[in-house]
């Protein structure tokens, strides 16, 4: 039977999040994914950035890599291409993953390197106090958007299709089993995949923007969504402002570590290389 | 004289501006020397936060509490961890419902259900700050009711003046 | 904010904690003034838009505090070589890496001199009262106009975060200064051509008077070049328009240093604890003093030689593992003994700590 | 733990569905009340620590759903 | 009449860059898309970062600003931002613009701050020496791909319209006239426009790819590129492998700059703000 | 190279002149070792991919010039702190900014020790020949192994770039030391616990023992901490690290200084000028010497204050504008002259500049 | 500058267009071979020391292309 | 004996490899104490560039040329830049096409159409390199034939080498 105590660090509880952070449901629906993949937790490499989501490796227990603000993906690369039999998850902020972070998000995206991406967006940056996003929609308060957001917003997820990911999907903490569902299959995707989860940040994105309580915020969810597949029941009044949930794209393509492997056959030669 | 107060609790119960509130009091209306200073978390939201405010006749040097006067402490995890350098004889003022254990020690213990009276008699949890602050008046003496009326209505947001007066004196 | 008060009408950031409020209240600020304030993608951009924007006239500033500064260092270097006026606040915190993101620390202070590649010139104040924020920040953007040069205001998390009473000087009792301008034609026009205070006379960007701004080695008409010469006299006179400028640059503190036989040399909030200490050590019949430099960097040599002419022994209180130190040491030239007060565990330095250190000294 | 294993689970039931056996973590809980707000049965509410008891064991229908969507990992059922 | 000449440095001649690269082909559409404009010289900002690429500003009588690597954009931002009559104008490179860029360059899209970005893809660091760029065609020599490309690479236009941008066209070097019409539509634009143009680097691209003298590689653009006006002309199979030109996206939205002028109109107060 | 001779088995980078070429050579080599390459999207990604490679085991390399090296400064503190061995090569080139791209330099030897926020541990190597960049390069790799801190490898252009015989030596006539791993079960297994010689036994990642690393201030867990304690014991244990061995990284090279009155003090290609210029003065019957550090950081500190009680002066060769010149500077405590022999303007500093400092000496 | 404006250019022609003037400026000039493989007409060719040089101004029909496309600012056609 | 010799042109002209291998056939194949050393323009393409090989018979601490015993040049800009160090009596080579103007020294002048010759002769403009290490063998004396030899065909590309001897020796 499944239970979480089997991947959790249980000495690092209770979470760091505040009361209502979508990231504890978001972090349960991962470790019933991997649960369900039957993945070994030896066979986990987890890396995150800086921020609120960026903790999440500290309460699990995988190989946990806490690395620099915006950099999780580059570190992950590394990792993955150095032992490519580690299966490789990236947790990352929307300002981790797409404000500073956001040049190797793209490149991670081109390489097609097997690393699974899970973006947790909040629309705001939650650990440094509710500063704007690249996410935050417009007219919404931030503290560095104090008359409002100006600026318009990434859709991550277009944004990975167009720099080449072979897989994307979008899911929503208040849809928890399907999120778990989607991170299976992103995880047992080969070759970059992408998942952004709408998540919540109540106690400052929320209570700044009078969003109600934790649970007003959850249930919100549901109106804001649409899964893709049932997108023809809509009209394209109903469909305005919502965003598509689901697998959003996938293609088939060569994955960057099994490349790399198949050159060192081509090439590869006896002898340690001194004195070359 | 030096007096070294510190407010504890946790992240977004207002204590930092609590304290401020408490240095402008004294500082600005009561015209003492004042610093205020703080610390929190990980980062800046959630977790452990601390506001200190020290008063003095002399021109003030260090601005962090050493041998600290007056502690309020909204948590049990804060109270624990900062009464250390609660003074002999200094006040420790907790909150009823969310500090049910009182650390051992030669103080003068004040329990008040902050929390819950801002709660219930005056309908917003968030005011607890300025609650705690009627009663650190009260129990101080080191600031005047008036000057800290001033001060909380120069700073609380303009539409909830009402709100915060009735929360300082609950 | 004393960055509005010295005309700052720019701001360019990525936040991070300790330093965003900064950035919070100037978000709500500029826009009042007619100003402009920009959240950027990261520190790197944030310390690439306020060059852009200095370039065209502003009065810039950004805020930081440890790795973005790391990541702003590469653009400081180009604002350095390209005689860029600017202003950056690093609100020191734990380090190394993300460290201790919300605990003070000075430990910041040797990579503000020799943060970015290459010979560079840099001026980096430490202010030590709530009030000398407000006054020190003027006086980095004085400097920075006057000089070209970026400016480092070096805060430590507690200064930035403590309220104190505050005399904030009125406008007109302090002297604000503002970039020089061409007054000659755009045909005789050379911008990085020789001036008596080997200041260039750079002109705003759109303002009629077009020419070239570059990282590269460049000539006075700012064109690239590898001539050695001219790149040598490049480099002796950024060198130069510092070191020849020291008595306007240079700001330090004595306090009972006269008579003193062991004094203290610290910086910021460290400093506010040494004056504790050294009071406390007077009470003590211990003859102590203090030195706290406002400006850091370029280093108070001759104030810190000339200390250690006159002292037994100069103790250094730093919140890092010893950095200043280093400084000291050399500055001193073995005329005195020179001692560590250091803590990096996040907790400011106590008066008791210090006064330990006099009594051994 | 507390575990929260009713007494009334012994007693007969007209539909023969399993009782319940939910776990409540109070160290954990935040009280962030989405638990109680989610669960169509009614089963839990905050008490005045802000933690969640359970007010109504036999109506809970194994949904999982207050399982699934406390962020702390503070209550799970069985 | 029109003549380089009015536009030039000429002290800077001549070209720092290699016997018949791209890049000068392209300066001089700038050069008569800007006469065409009629914009005062002292009006145009133009921005670079390091590259071949990067060196055009010195050759042009404007006012200009060459920076470090992969920033221009960046610096632009507060160029335009500070001064928002300023017609600004960035040159990049390939790698400069869309590898260590990349970040600056999905962020101005965004932001649709009135910027024109001209980014110049000889899908090579020509400055450098021919290291592989984010651009490189699977499977061709770079001196840090001595095997072949191994990386898929970014289609520049798509990722542009997928950040947000709201002006997308693409141009080549052998089509020099309907370049400088593009350049002309590019700044005329309000908002950000992007433009890549697709160039050679006969010098090393060209010539370890064995690609034939820069007259050989510059013919071979035709054979490229599609308009895309055009593409209902040809068959699927002629269309494989082939890239689209002329404006490929063009979408209306507010300005960055305007829409914060009229935040400034909305809050702004008298005084200098002292003491605030 | 020298690097795979090391073992070095991953290198991630992305170009940048003088430096492209290690890159390119590895680019071709490392696959046929069955290594990786790969070229990231910048300088930060390549010091994080390093990093990442590394945690799982392999021996990572990477390499660069100034500006490159700017931005890999917020990484490296982080493979300080996290105790993450890896090398990183820095062919200096002249700056700041982008500078001189392709001229030699000497000017980011202070950043090396001081580019990252924050207090952190690191060992920077020079080497002075050819034959060095091959053996202090496989010397680099083994002190990263050792102490698990980022070694880097700062070349001059020249040297970089330059061709003479090599001795390279044979295999079984280095030394190669790979990092220490755990002999405990992986419940017993605690990752920055105890150790004898204060350096931390981390298990490679997916070899069984599962542990946390993070960026912030950790306890003997790897897990986040704000404990004032703790944080000051990590802090001090990683100071002590490299200071308890100083015997083991220290390496310099002392040419005709027993009875040497002038001694010269100089890294890489300079060393090369000024053990000419020192011929040349002993030619013309003046008492010269040189002292020139293979391991620059830690700074040689006894080796300097010792040649400064023999000497009566001390010529600091350097191309840059003075920065090395500060450290010897402060460990001779005044004892000693010391005198500047400078040039940052691209070119290299021939051996008459030195032979006239030593006349002045 | 080298002015080439050849003296052919006074001889009567039967088609009335006029003669093009063209400017080389073999200082710039870096012999690329673009100019002369674009032109149709063959007005152009490389010297010995690899700079152009014309050929058959006759030819020319003023189509510019050699002008837009030299990367070097070295050939005017008016 | 300290022999300097300076090999001068543009990024492209394979002046950098010309110099190696002139450093190779001297010290692996003649067995003498070489180094050779470079700079280039701006980053590293195209521009400027220069090569120096410095033979001598006791150890080499300055790798750079100071007094140049020969100078080649292919470029006028090169020539007339570097011609400067070139000892009295030194030798200078030059491409007799594109260095048309020698400038003025009391130095021995060896116009050579190296460029031509390999385009003309070899068919390769960009063998003009292993040309003109022909033209420098022949000149200078200081390394033999036999090494240089060995040296050029050590050094390039598999199925290059009649071409490159050809050039070698035209
Ligand atoms: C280089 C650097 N810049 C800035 C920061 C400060 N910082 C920490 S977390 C964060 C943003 C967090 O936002 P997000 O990634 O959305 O995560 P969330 O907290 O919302 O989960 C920032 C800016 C930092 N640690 N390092
Ligand atoms: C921070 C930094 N990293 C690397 C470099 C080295 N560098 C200079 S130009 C360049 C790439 C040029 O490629 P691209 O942008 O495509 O321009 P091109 O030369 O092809 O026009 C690189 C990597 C640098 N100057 N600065
Ligand atoms: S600040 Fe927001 S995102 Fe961060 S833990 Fe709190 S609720 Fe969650
Ligand atoms: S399982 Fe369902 S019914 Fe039972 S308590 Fe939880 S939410 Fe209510
Ligand atoms: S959801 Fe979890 S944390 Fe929230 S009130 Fe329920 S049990 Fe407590
Ligand atoms: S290297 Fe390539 S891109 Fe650069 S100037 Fe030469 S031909 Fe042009
Ligand atoms: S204008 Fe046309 S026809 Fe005349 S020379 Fe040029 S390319 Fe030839
Ligand atoms: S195109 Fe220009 S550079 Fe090339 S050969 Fe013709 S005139 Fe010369
Ligand atoms: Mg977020
Ligand atoms: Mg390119």
């Amino acid at each position: 039977m499944f239970v979480y105590e089997e991947y959790m660090r249980e000495e690092m509880f209770p979470l760091i999040w505040c009361k209502g952070c979508g990231n504890g449901i978001i972090t349960k629906s991962i470790l019933r994914a991997i649960d369900r993949l039957k993945i070994q937790k030896d066979d986990v490499a987890m890396v995150s950035g800086i921020g609120c989501a960026g903790r999440l490796p500290g309460y699990v227990d995988f190989n946990t890599l806490h690395t620099t603000h915006g950099r999780p993906l580059a570190f992950a690369t590394g990792v993955k291409l150095a032992r490519p039999e580690l299966k490789v998850i990236v947790i990352t902020g929307d300002g981790d993953g797409l404000a500073i972070g956001g040049n190797h998000f793209i490149h991670a995206c081109r390489r097609n390197i097997d690393v699974t991406c899970i973006l947790f967006n909040n629309a705001t940056y939650g650990m440094t106090g509710g500063q704007v996003a690249p996410t935050t929609p417009m007219g919404m308060w931030a503290s560095t958007m104090p008359y409002g957001q100006m600026e318009p917003s990434f859709d991550a997820c277009k944004l990975a299709e167009a720099a080449g990911a072979s897989f994307v999907a979008r899911g929503t903490t208040y849809h928890a089993v399907a999120l778990e569902k989607l991170i299976v299959e992103a995880i047992q995707h080969p070759g970059f995949s992408f998942l952004e989860v709408i998540t919540d940040c109540p106690e400052i994105y929320g209570r700044k923007n009078k969003l109600g309580d934790p649970a007003d915020m959850l249930l919100a969810q549901k109106d804001k969504v649409v899964p893709i597949d049932q997108q023809g029941r809509y009209t394209p009044e109903q469909l305005a402002g919502k965003v598509f949930t689901k697998i959003l794209h996938k293609h088939e393509a060569t994955e960057y570590t099994a490349r790399y492997q198949q050159l060192i056959d081509r090439v590869k030669v006896e002898g340690n290389g001194h004195a070359l | 004289m030096r007096y070294e107060a510190r407010l504890s609790g946790e992240g977004g119960q207002g204590l930092i501006l609590a304290g401020v509130i408490l240095a402008e009091a004294v500082g600005i209306y009561d015209g003492k020397n004042v610093t205020q200073s703080q610390s929190y978390g990980p980062e800046s939201r959630g977790g452990k936060s601390k506001s200190e405010v020290i008063i003095s006749d002399d021109e003030i040097d260090y601005p962090k509490a050493t041998r600290v006067d007056l502690l309020l402490s909204l948590t049990q995890e804060s109270c624990n961890e900062y009464v250390k350098d609660l003074k002999e004889e200094g006040h420790l003022i907790v909150d009823a419902t969310y500090v049910p254990s009182i650390p051992p020690g030669s103080f003068q213990v004040y329990q008040v259900p902050m929390i819950q009276i801002a709660r219930e008699e005056i309908g917003k949890e968030i005011v607890a700050n300025i609650v705690a602050l009627g009663v650190i008046t009260e129990i101080s003496g080191i600031v005047t009711r008036e000057a800290i009326k001033k001060a909380v209505l120069a700073r609380v947001p303009k539409g909830t003046e009402a709100l915060n007066t009735r929360a300082l004196e609950a | 904010m004393g960055a509005v008060a010295a005309g700052c009408r720019f701001f360019a950031g990525y936040p991070i904690t300790p330093s965003s409020e900064i950035a919070e209240q100037l978000a709500a600020l500029l826009p009042t003034l007619g100003g402009k304030f920009i959240q950027m993608e990261d520190e790197i951009a944030s310390m690439a838009a306020i060059i852009g924007a200095s370039l065209v006239g502003k009065k810039v500033l950004t805020a930081t505090s440890g790795p973005g500064f790391s990541l702003k260092q590469e653009n400081l270097g180009f604002a350095a070589l390209a005689e860029v006026p600017c202003v950056i606040v690093n609100v020191m915190r734990g380090g190394p890496s993300t460290g201790l993101p919300t605990s003070p620390a000075q430990s910041d202070v040797m990579q503000a001199r020799w943060g970015t590649h290459g010979d560079h010139p840099v001026i980096a104040l430490t202010p030590g009262t709530v009030t000398e924020i407000y006054t020190e920040t003027i006086r980095a953007f004085n400097l920075a106009e006057k000089y070209r040069v970026p400016v480092i205001l070096l805060f430590d998390e507690i200064l930035g975060h403590m309220r104190e009473k505050v005399e904030i000087p009125l406008p007109g009792e302090y002297e604000i200064v503002d970039r020089k301008q061409p007054t000659c034609s755009p045909d005789e026009y050379v911008p990085y051509g020789p001036t008596d205070d080997d200041v260039p006379v750079l002109a705003n960007f759109g303002e009629g008077y077009r020419y070239h701004i570059t990282g590269l080695m460049h000539d006075e008409h700012g064109l690239p070049t590898e001539k050695p010469a001219i790149v040598q006299a490049l480099q002796d006179r950024l060198k130069r328009k510092i070191d020849r400028h020291l008595d306007d640059i240079l700001s330090t503190e004595s306090f009972l240093t006269d008579d003193a036989e062991v004094a203290v040399f610290a910086i910021g909030s460290t400093a506010r604890s040494a004056r504790g200490a050294v009071r406390e050590a007077r009470d003590l019949g211990i003859r102590a003093g203090l030195l706290r430099p406002r400006t850091l960097w370029p280093f108070p040599e001759k104030d810190v030689a000339a200390l250690g002419e006159r002292v037994r022994t100069i103790v250094v209180a730093e919140m890092n593992m010893g950095q200043l130190i280093y400084e000291v040491e050399r500055a001193v030239h073995g005329k005195t003994r020179v001692l560590p007060c250091l803590k990096a565990d996040g907790e400011p330095i106590p008066p008791s700590q210090i006064l330990s250190a006099i009594k051994e000294g | 733990m507390t575990m929260a294993e009713s007494k009334e689970a012994q007693k007969p039931k007209v539909k023969r569905k399993e009782i319940a056996v939910i776990n409540i973590n109070e160290e954990w809980c935040k009280g962030c009340d989405i638990c109680v707000q989610i669960c169509a049965k009614d089963c839990l509410r905050l008490n005045k620590w802000s933690k969640v008891e359970i007010i109504d064991l036999e109506a809970c229908n194994k949904c999982m759903l207050c399982e699934i969507l406390c962020p702390d990992f503070a209550i799970t059922v069985r």
